[in-house]
């Protein structure tokens, strides 16, 4: 199965990132593949290299891109809501990128599931 | 439809919302603060136990583990992230929030 | 199918959903935009931002019908719990009970909540 | 002490919190999207008419008029930031959110 | 005095409201912790928190004893609507009616909710 | 009177940092003083230079960096909490740093009044 997510929080503060996160991994296990991992609304901020959480923490952007470069899949920041945030292309993680809803549009149309984490 | 709830029915009106939409059969999954609604004896074990009589209700055990919950409502399936993917395998997803 | 469930301008959700569905609508056919609890207010007539210093969009609303949005759909109770009626949107809308809005939803292959 | 709430009650629980712990005749001010429990004719009206009795209410008019309220609860006053921080000069601040 | 109103793991408010009264704890005389709503389910025992991701905290509420916080005080109803008693709680508290905690809050000069 | 701010919540997906900026152009207005801005949680993204929001739309960051140059205030955010969202030196405006959250404790102490925003 192809699987799109849709993720509408930043790290840290909600769990919605951490959910996403562990259903990627398990959904990957389960053999199914995610096609990508789209962010909007303060969700663009898991994106941002800069974060530098304390060492026995998770670093949630290193986290995506690994699992993203391991699987094949990309982490697209909403343009517009990046823009709002700080988010810009000096601070993405590798295997991040910056692009438009209508990248969007495609995610939620070629998938078979479409799932949305927000809070 | 696989319908998920993620917040607490203390403190939003998220669940009840959700549960005026819900269509008989359809499967609810509770996840992250969600999972306070399937604590055994709470105010709302009532709610949940009429619910599962008509809709498969789930939750997710890694969170009611991380919140020191141990004991559920009747009929309340518990399942992990694999078991969330397996739901999704085979119903599409509304997310309450 | 987009549902957008808080007030407006308190939080960005129904201000970027709308900008999501804009989007949206010009790409894909059939789009329904369903409201439901707070979701209602951001329907209402009259606001005036100017005071709060955001920029107001709820005129947006009336730009969906250029585009392919079908329907606008209200959930009812919403709408009668905050003491409104139809008469006090910003657009013609079409009111539903929560049993109809469901069945619309289950019909669904995408539905993204705001 | 003044007490501020910016939630609206229709979705979170934040107003019948913060009303469970105020004391008689401190200020309560609601704010952003907390305006909507003053609206003239809504479900909470005889709730905030009842608070008026014991409580001074006051409502952020920029609030007010950017969702299109323009009809309140009776004996809720209606104020601007500077009369916002009016109050502020008389108590120290209760945030609710 | 500090307010913890959310439940712990769902937000990080009550993480970083602890790591804020440990440091305030250090500074101040007398500072006092409430816990009201799903506040008091930070105080649950038994957190496991391995299977999310998230590192737990909730024995560094023990650790409050060794600073100058004086009381941890929990609001009786939003225990008992929870189905939760004092032997649920992974410190020992001051149970107290909503009443007195109004009262104890009329007193401060300053009030952070978390 | 001297006027401590708290403000919980990032910029423009909450109106928590809309609502403190008018309230401390208010006090201000009416002759108080505000000592200084902390930032807290998400809060600490206020203060990044690299957000870009549309040209019709307030610059938030921009516009608290001008009122605390204007009357002489720090807006300054919590290095824990900044660490975890990828805010560092590099990316704050003009009259903002980071700082413990002793600094917050100072203020709270020293000023006639201490008003939170949060969400």
């Amino acid at each position: 199965m192809n699987i799109g997510i849709l993720l509408k929080e930043g790290p840290y503060n909600h769990q919605a990132s951490d959910t996403a996160f562990k259903f990627a991994e398990a959904a990957i296990k389960k053999g199914h593949r995610v096609d990508a991992v789209f962010l909007y609304n303060d969700g663009v901020t898991n994106v941002t290299k800069l974060m530098d959480p304390p060492q026995d923490d998770r670093n949630i952007a290193a986290r995506w891109s690994e699992l993203g470069r391991q699987h094949g899949f990309e982490i697209l920041a909403c343009i517009a809501a990046s823009k709002r945030r700080g988010i810009n292309d000096d601070v993405l993680v590798e295997g991040s990128s910056i692009t438009g809803l209508g990248t969007l549009t495609d995610i939620a149309i070629r998938n078979d599931r479409f799932v949305t984490f927000g809070d | 439809m696989l319908h998920t709830i993620n917040k607490s029915p203390f403190e939003t009106s998220t669940m009840e919302t959700c549960l005026r939409f819900l269509q008989p059969g359809d499967p609810v999954l509770f996840i992250e603060d969600g999972v306070y609604a399937v604590q055994a004896s709470n105010r709302f074990s009532p709610m949940i136990e009429a619910l599962q009589k008509i809709n498969p209700v789930f939750a997710l055990q890694p969170d009611l583990s991380a919140r020191g919950i141990d004991s559920v409502a009747d009929g309340v399936g518990t399942i992990d992230y694999e078991g969330f993917v397996g739901l999704v395998e085979e119903h599409q997803v509304n997310t309450w929030f | 199918m987009h549902v957008l469930r808080h007030a407006p301008h308190g939080t960005i959700y129904t201000y970027e959903g709308l900008e999501m569905i804009l989007i949206m609508a010009a790409y894909e056919q059939d789009l329904s935009v369903v409201f439901i609890g707070d979701g209602v207010y951001a329907l209402k007539k009259g606001q005036d931002t100017s005071a709060i210093g955001i920029k107001g969009f709820s005129r947006t609303f009336m730009a969906l019908d250029g585009y392919d949005v079908e329907k606008l759909y209200v959930d009812q109770l919403s709408l009668e719990e905050r003491g409104l009626g139809e008469d006090d949107l910003i657009v013609g809308v079409e009111v539903m009970n929560s049993e109809n809005i469901g069945k619309l939803m289950k019909e669904q292959d995408v539905i993204i909540h705001h």
